[in-house]
């Protein structure tokens, strides 16, 4: 079974052992038992160390927590393109602002080509009666502002995208 | 005794006032508006209305249509919770005029009380220390400039009817000023429908304390010693504590008597907060008075055995304190954590959605008053709060250790949330030697990264995961939970994909 | 401190343990049996291992193999919790030899005062009060009704090992005296191990009133006030509270004075019970010392505030108690019920099965230390107690109010429970008025039959349950609870059957 | 839909109504709404009165808990032979011994033939360390003893059956 955690695709198996289940992980492989608690619920036990781990998923993830550490494993679908270590480090998303809830537009602060630097206010957004100030994390050119004033912007929507200063 | 009660709220509070009024034998009507059907609130009230759509103002801030259940259905007294109309005059007014008791100061007093300016100056008759400050006749930028000058920066600016860290902005220098005051008072209005602003004076490294009181209708008052609440994101309290690690005895008992004599020159009623900044040389000032029951008065419960909520529908239905200033006792210590809905690696900006599992902590000295369950799905319409997390302790530091532990122990899956931020803060070395103020977090927090889960865990995590879809997909129509599918039942060993 | 804990128990007292040794921040290792793999307590401690088969001898009673999986862990103490091992002088004694600390007296206090002879003959020295009786040194008819005679009927015939009711029998006149020694005695010796059997004489109306100790490694020792523990049934505690309702401040410190006396007799070391009976005259008498932590422990931690396990582990460590006799108060009324897998209406038989759905309450002032979760299967191997239900009020009439409602919130499904029957007792009229002795539940429960639900209830509950078999039915693979099916979709009106 | 309750059969029916459902049982028609809250959890609301409920359910009933009320419908099937009002006041149980769970005999006190009266001592069954005298609820004369002194007993067996006097 494949997985996806932190932009790595973890191959892994499980087959039964003696006394248990055998999970390999890439080369690692790792005895432990296994058993049904509540539905999400599984006591586990590796080594005599024993953890009890809650799961629930929905189409896109897992979610597990293991003693108070979260984990989120995304299942990988076919369009699934794992973002480079390029990207990665570059935080191709500080170029855009993107709200992670549905928000509203309350007050734009920039203009198509205008220069912002680090820190400068970009927008400001209102979600659960709370107003945001969305600032700049980088030096950058307004490439597009998506919004005006009072727009009622849905999640995943950009409302301003930056580009790099060439 | 009242004879039935509609609870004007939603959320934990709602559930917390509606296990009060059980425990006396008065019954409730709850409130809903329609994304708040599966709400856990409207199964804990003995009958449930609909109040209408989601937006507050056509629901929770619906005075018309709550006035309306409350006749329909025969309450003879409302209880506003905290935050919607809980510190609405209107609200207040409008449940006298109409024959039904409001479990709240009388709504002269809220009026009084809600105008900061008013309440400043009826703390400086009474004799109590306040802090400097201006309030904005016009957003001039002349009148402004002066106004910050006449107090110094840092200066902090507040909306003069609201409460809760809305419509409120530090300004450090001149160059922000103008915007400040201009992007508060659009908050102000918008949240409070009034949008005058006032600046003070901002001390630098303050402790908000706050004394709880109560004040029965015979005019007596007592006050059920503090809470330290110094730790805020954005003027929002996170965590809160009794007794404070910065009081003596002889400042808690100042302190105190100061929040009475405020009380008493407001001829207040019911329960009550009233407010103080402590500075670094435990001189206090007068901060404001909070006209309501507060989300963190559970852990004033844990120390003195008192329950609030109780005694403010007693209260409200006609009866004297039961008990006197010196009856009062504070013992051991507790501590509450607000648990949001939130993300605290993305600017802690809401999040909304399914809580597709949910595991709260139970436990010697652990309270969860909680409004959240398996299932339950988190709107945007209101506020990100899930539940509160109390626990207490012989002293601090057991509170504390109980408080991480339950942290470690509170299971929010599919939603995101600020559980293990809190913990961090709670385990945080500064914090656990109660050098706490307002500034903690920014402090301490000026970014947040969520730590990594630990290695060793990763590997439980994985193999409860895989073992989790492969059950989820291949076993079909489960009857019951009586029948559990063996995991790979026939599979020796496999691949999914 | 200590490095690492060996809990030798199972259910809630083990989850009770480790809960504490998390706080104090002690690595716990658990012990199963084999089906007591996915019990809860094997989840709250951080390694587990296998001890044996399903018979408590071949595993929770099984010295040698405990001490092997202590040793292998590296653990250097032991907790034993209560019952099991944990008035069994022969562990302690085996821990003290092995180098392990057990977390409890000495062995040689647990062998005196573990004799109901020997114990006896320490209180008479000590100075305090006991009940007349008279050992058994055969079962020889003749020396049976000589004895029982001496001392008068009513009598009540004790195992001189055990505890908890196990070998007890009230003998109401010489006719059934005979019989009753004789299944006494073999209860004991299968119980313990030891079939001597003891009389005494039997109070009519007593209150089972028992004191809290806590002493320390240099001598110290306080008490930590009362439990009156009069709701029994078949001589099981079944619901305790403090204070004692019969209690006058001048009776609270005797009794406590009187129990500090025996503990400081016996050199006494770590938490122990000093049991008394309270005659209706108030006169009390010496019953036993349970040198364990008890089942009913938390309401003393509720009413004073101490947290009972925690200091038991830090006196084990050799820590000095933190707190003289002078400092410790009782604050408001706690309460606590057992809850039992068994049937009320079947002479209260143990039931085993799967639980298929588990609720329990929570809320201010509730506690609960619980065993069980939705999906446990309780065995038939070990005692029938699943949890315990403990609220805390600002007086008694509270603490009754939020137990009566805790226990309405309380839903076991799928086994047969005791939850209905304690909520009878709690809101009865003479239990609400104080009147509680150990006849109490014989005299006002001779026989029990559950009440029927409301008519009312009928109907939710039918209307429930068919959607849920219809939604059960009629949905196949359901991938992840995100997907939740509407009930009855597509159809219109049918019938399923 | 049919379910057992209390011994009778209750025929109901579920259909959809303007805003919720209808429930019929007989001739009574009851209109509510229902929600899911948490598997097996569900929360009813008619005319206005609120209620969490629960349900779980085996292969041969359903256990339902109403503001702390229980509830138990058993799932009819072919061979259900519903006990006659006759038998249900009769208290046929009376007339036998069945430990409701796995026991131990510890001692037969009666004889096949002996008269026995109410209260009279049949049988201690010992289950979870616990000694219970079973004690007879009528008058009756021992039909059948069917276990010896030490043997174990399992769920639904009859240790002792007895006959009403002629």
């Amino acid at each position: 079974m494949e997985l996806i955690y932190n932009a790595e695709i973890l191959t892994t198996e499980i087959s039964r052992s003696e006394d248990g289940y055998l999970l390999s992980i890439g080369d690692k492989n790792i005895a432990f038992k296994l058993s049904d608690l509540s539905p999400g619920v599984y006591s586990l036990i590796v080594d005599g160390k024993s953890k009890k781990v809650y799961v629930a998923n929905d189409n896109e993830s897992i979610y597990v927590n293991v003693d108070g550490d979260d984990f989120v494993f995304d299942i990988p679908r076919d369009d699934t393109e794992l973002r480079s270590e390029a990207t990665a480090a570059a935080g191709a998303d500080d170029f855009q602002v993107l709200p992670p809830m549905p928000s509203k537009v309350v007050k734009i602060m920039v203009e198509v080509g205008q220069k912002v630097s680090v820190g400068e206010g970009l927008v400001v957004l209102e979600s659960m009666k709370m107003e945001n100030l969305v600032k700049s994390k980088v030096d950058a050119i307004v490439e597009a502002v998506n919004f005006v004033d009072g727009d009622l912007v849905d999640t995943g929507k950009v409302v301003i995208k930056l580009a790099p200063i060439e | 005794m009242l004879n039935k009660i509609l609870i004007a709220n939603r959320g934990e509070i709602a559930i917390r006032v509606a296990s009060a009024c059980r425990q006396l034998g008065v019954p409730t009507v709850g409130i809903y508006s329609e994304p708040d059907r599966t709400a856990k609130h409207v199964q804990f009230t003995d009958e449930a209305y609909l109040v209408g759509p989601a937006a507050p103002t056509e629901s929770y801030l619906n005075i018309d249509r709550i006035i309306e259940i409350a006749k329909e259905s025969v309450c003879d007294a409302v209880h506003p919770g905290y935050g919607f109309l809980a510190e609405n005059a209107t609200f207040a007014q409008r449940c006298e005029d109409e024959g039904l008791v409001f479990i709240g100061p009388r709504a002269e007093t809220i009026r009084l009380l809600g105008s900061k300016i008013e309440a400043r100056k009826l703390v400086m008759d009474a004799g109590a220390p306040v802090i400097p400050g201006v309030t904005l006749e016009s957003d001039d930028a002349e009148e402004v400039h002066k106004a910050a000058q006449s107090v110094g920066f840092p200066i902090l600016i507040k909306a003069s009817a609201g409460g809760g860290g809305k419509g409120m902005r530090i300004v450090e220098s001149e160059a922000e000023l103008e915007e400040a005051v201009i992007s508060a008072s659009r908050e102000a209005k918008s949240a409070f429908g009034d949008g005058t602003v006032y600046i003070e004076k901002l001390l630098t490294k303050p402790r908000h304390v706050e004394i709880q009181i109560l004040a029965d209708s015979t005019g007596d008052c007592v006050y059920l010693f503090e809470r330290e609440c110094s730790i805020q994101r954005r003027h929002q309290k996170i965590i809160e504590e009794t007794p404070s690690p910065a009081l003596t005895p002889e400042i808690r008992r100042e302190m105190g008597e100061a929040a009475v004599k405020v009380a008493q020159a407001a001829q207040y009623l019911n329960a009550g907060t009233v407010e103080f900044l402590l500075d670094e040389d435990k001189s206090f000032y007068f901060l404001e008075v909070n006209t309501r029951i507060q989300v963190e008065h559970p852990i004033t419960e844990m120390v003195t055995g008192v329950d609030l909520v109780a005694r403010q529908i007693e209260i409200a239905a006609g009866a004297k304190l039961p008990f006197k200033q010196e009856e009062l006792t504070q013992r051991g210590h507790a501590v509450e954590c607000r648990i949001y809905a939130e993300d605290p690696v993305n600017n802690f900006f809401p999040a909304s959605g399914e809580i597709l599992l949910c595991s709260e902590p139970t436990g010697p000295g652990v309270r969860c008053d909680s409004g959240i369950f398996t299932g339950y799905e988190v709107t945007v319409h209101y506020d990100p709060i899930l539940s509160k997390l109390i626990t207490f302790g012989e002293d601090r530091e057991q509170a504390l250790d109980r408080m991480s532990l339950a942290l470690k122990d509170y299971v929010v899956l599919g939603i995101r949330n600020n559980i293990r931020f809190l913990r961090d803060v709670i385990d945080h070395p500064e914090f656990r030697k109660g050098n706490t103020d307002t500034g903690f977090l920014p402090r301490h927090y000026p970014e947040y990264t969520l730590p990594e889960g630990k290695p060793e865990h990763l590997n439980y995590a994985l193999a409860a995961a895989i073992n989790h879809l492969s059950r989820r997909t291949t076993t079909a129509a489960v009857v019951g939970t009586a029948e559990r599918p063996t995991p790979w039942q026939a599979l020796g060993s496999y691949r999914m994909f």
